[in-house]
């Protein structure tokens, strides 16, 4: 249904935007390779260290930005639609999964460091709060992108579609590189 | 129009969210206190994300409407980050 | 005003020659004000690049966890190196002025604020003592002497790469500003996706930070993270900013019209 | 094209009050007469600054010194001002020159910095006094690129500023070339401990040193000229 009043193809939001995120892509992948390197010449002490964090948390943050990510591909087709109501609760919803992530991970982090748990303690502590630190720092450049997103569909004197759908691109890039790091990190044996 | 998109990104969703519990789950199974290397464990989990990680790019980021060379740019990351994971992983065992 | 005057009749043909290119585009080139901006910085970069990684060998950087001795014999292994090239760098350091001058001009072309290009100009023009000259002149006064303290040597070596590699913050500045000017114009001067990328070179100086706290691994100033990975980004940030100068510049068009004020 | 430019005058004659602090803390300076030579050993050095009679002159010249070098900054933007005023295409060589005009007196302030902390307790181990020292004079006097660069830009500006009566004229543009190049081979002063390249010989203290003085002396000549006439022509609020 929705093929047929598409175009046949199309890039969601500026094309520029997919330049950012490949990037990126590559430069985590880069970090993800020399973590995996450094993890497999010492496995014990990485596995050792792993057993400090708490799978719980990992799996909770995952569904929170998987349900972000949820709401704000929904605005995205609501804004489309012309259906602005919808789309700003869409925006909202995402803010405040992000704001619910973000207290989630200072909470872990501060369990973990009162727990001697910190940033020098051992190989794998130090890529633990690099990756997740260097992925919180994305996360609140997405707030003040879905700020963006919010102002737009505020007014109808602006409703640009293009910088709903770059927003919602950049934040999903947010959502997947985290899936990457709660695998590498938490789940990987 | 707007139920079927609106379906296809709920159903994406939940099965993104099932994956993630039955996958912290599998690692619960696989022991918290039997800290070995577990290779299977391993290879399925970083799988599995990069299963999860397209998908969201297919449905959420609706790359599967987009031209042809953004499709093959995202799969071929998909694949290179992949292969140099699992590579690395599979020479680290090796060697050790 | 006086440009236009004398610009009336047809401009003479350049000449086939080289230098009589050149001399054509002295007299005549509209453009060349901004023309000597970008060979400046073609020609900087081109010798950074020859000083700091063949002459003076201090790229890629060395280990941080070197013993007193081994850092002695580090200095003495480079010590008409340093001296030389570092010299050559302390003679050069004023095209850098003529670089941050075309950097920062780019953002006046654009329909932002002239506060961005001014906050550009400063952060940059700042950036060159703390971020280049201080650790050249920590490098030559290390090598200068080689009868010196070695503990005092060991001293000056730390400062000198901290300074290179730990002055994070103009260049985390630097770039969001060009990004944040590059997004919000109108004129469309450079792509957007320049202006992301801003962004991801903002982000790799944020990664460097580690080098304050890591004395060995990745995350040293010497590490695959803090180092190689940033560098890749640094070149690839580098190299396309000067293909889009170029270009901005190739498209500018002044014509014969009356000057700005 | 009305430009606001009072104040300037003022600005311009802080000039002659400048030179006296700079010539008066020249003379102070124990180190700049005789200037130090690279080869004093480390209790030479230590020495120097130990004797009571010298510490004195050392904080003071410096003190002054800290005061001329930033007070030199109004007199440089005065000077992109009027580049500003010639007919240039874009504001690139004012951009280059106001970049270059910060950079100088950092730099020279820096150097000034590591004077006065030998001298803040001479009792410190000779070695760490020498490493001072070192420090002090190299940067001092090696760090010419933004002098260099300064001229360069300068000499450009006057060349590409075509017009009937151009700011400045034709003459300054190839003194500023040449005091360009005396400048240049102080950047590698550290090759040499001793003869005319080392920090205290022929070419890299007295004729650089020469040249930077000429330099304020006829700019600062030339820049009140162009002030002035700037000031005559209709239109300017004076």
């Amino acid at each position: 249904m929705k093929n047929l009043a598409t175009p046949a193809s199309f890039v969601p939001g500026q094309p520029d935007m997919w330049a950012f995120v490949l990037f990126e892509a590559m430069l985590f992948t880069g970090y993800f390779s020399v973590y995996m390197v450094c993890r497999m010449q010492s496995p014990e002490l990485y596995l050792r260290s792993q057993a400090q964090l708490d799978l719980r948390v990992g799996v909770f943050n995952t569904l929170v930005l998987l349900f972000s990510s949820w709401s704000i591909a929904r605005c995205v087709q609501a804004a489309r639609e012309g259906r602005h109501p919808a789309a700003l609760r869409g925006a909202f919803l995402t803010s405040f999964l992000g704001l619910v992530f973000l207290a989630s991970k200072v909470l872990e982090w501060s369990r973990e460091i009162r727990k001697g748990f910190q940033f020098t303690t051992d190989g794998f502590s130090s890529f633990y709060y690099f990756l997740t630190g260097i992925h919180f720092l994305h996360l609140l450049i997405g707030f003040v992108v879905l700020g963006v997103v919010v102002y737009q569909l505020w007014s109808p004197a602006r409703r640009s579609q293009e910088l709903v759908e770059t927003g919602a691109t950049y934040w999903h890039t947010v959502d997947f590189l985290w899936v990457m790091i709660f695998s590498l990190l938490y789940v990987m044996r | 129009m707007s139920a079927g998109s609106d379906k296809r990104l709920l159903v994406a969703w939940l099965a993104l969210s099932a994956i993630t519990i039955a996958s912290g789950a599998l690692a619960s199974l696989g022991g918290r206190d039997a800290l070995r290397p577990n290779a299977a464990l391993t290879f399925g989990v970083i799988a599995i994300a990069l299963v999860k990680v397209r998908v969201i790019l297919r449905e959420f980021m609706e790359v599967r409407h987009a031209p042809a060379l953004l499709c093959r740019l995202t799969d071929g990351w998909l694949l290179f980050t992949a292969v140099s994971l699992l590579g690395t992983y599979v020479a680290g065992i090796a060697t050790s | 005003m006086s440009a236009s005057a004398t610009r009336t009749a047809p401009l003479p043909e350049a000449s086939r020659s080289w230098l009589g290119r050149v001399a054509w585009h002295w007299r005549y080139d509209p453009k060349l004000e901004l023309w000597i901006g970008w060979w400046a910085m073609i020609v900087f970069y081109q010798l950074y690049g020859l000083l700091f990684f063949l002459v003076t060998r201090i790229q890629p950087p060395p280990d941080p966890s070197f013993d007193v001795p081994r850092i002695v014999q580090w200095f003495g292994d480079r010590h008409h190196g340093l001296l030389i090239g570092f010299g050559i760098v302390f003679l050069i350091t004023g095209m850098l002025g003529a670089v941050n001058a075309l950097l920062a001009y780019s953002m006046r072309r654009m329909s932002v604020s002239p506060a961005f290009a001014y906050s550009y100009l400063l952060i940059y023009s700042l950036s060159a003592v703390p971020g280049m000259l201080l650790t050249c002149i920590a490098l030559v006064v290390g090598a200068m002497r080689p009868d010196r303290d070695p503990r005092l040597i060991s001293w000056l070596y730390d400062f000198a790469f901290m300074a290179f590699d730990g002055t994070m913050g103009v260049f985390l500045i630097g770039s969001l500003v060009w990004m944040a000017a590059i997004l919000l114009d109108r004129n469309r001067v450079f792509p957007k996706w320049f202006g992301y990328l801003n962004l991801c070179n903002a982000l790799t100086e944020v990664v460097v930070a580690p080098a304050w706290i890591f004395k060995r691994g990745v995350f040293a100033w010497d590490g695959a993270i803090t180092w190689w990975i940033d560098m890749v980004v640094f070149v690839i940030y580098t190299g396309v900013f000067i293909t889009l100068i170029r270009k901005m510049i190739v498209r500018e068009d002044f014509g014969t019209g009356p000057l700005p004020e | 094209m009305t430009r606001r430019a009072d104040g300037e005058l003022i600005l311009l004659w802080t000039l002659p009050v400048l030179a006296v602090l700079w010539i008066s803390a020249f003379l102070l300076f124990p180190g700049f007469v005789h200037p130090m030579a690279p080869t004093m050993s480390a209790e030479e050095v230590a020495a120097f600054y130990r004797d009571p009679e010298n510490l004195a002159r050392i904080r003071y010249s410096m003190i002054l010194f800290n005061w001329f070098g930033v007070g030199m900054i109004p007199i440089l933007v005065l000077i992109v001002l009027q580049v500003r005023r010639m007919a240039h295409r874009t504001p690139i060589l004012s951009y280059a020159l106001l970049g270059c005009a910060s950079g100088g007196p950092t730099l020279f302030l820096v150097a000034n910095l590591f004077w006065l902390l030998a001298a803040f307790r001479p009792e410190r181990d000779p070695q760490l006094t020498q490493l001072f020292n070192d420090l002090a004079w190299v940067t001092f006097t090696s760090q010419v690129g933004f002098l260099i660069g300064q001229c360069v830009f300068i000499a450009l500006a006057i060349h590409l500023d075509r017009q009937p009566r151009p700011v400045f004229s034709k003459w300054v543009a190839h003194f500023n070339l040449l005091v360009a190049a005396a400048l240049a081979p102080a950047s590698f002063t550290a090759l040499a401990m001793a003869g005319v390249m080392a920090w205290d010989g022929l070419v890299s203290f007295w004729i650089r040193n020469a040249a930077i003085a000429l330099w304020i002396v006829v700019m600062g000549i030339v820049l009140g000229q162009a002030i002035y006439r700037e000031r005559r022509e209709p239109g300017v609020a004076a």
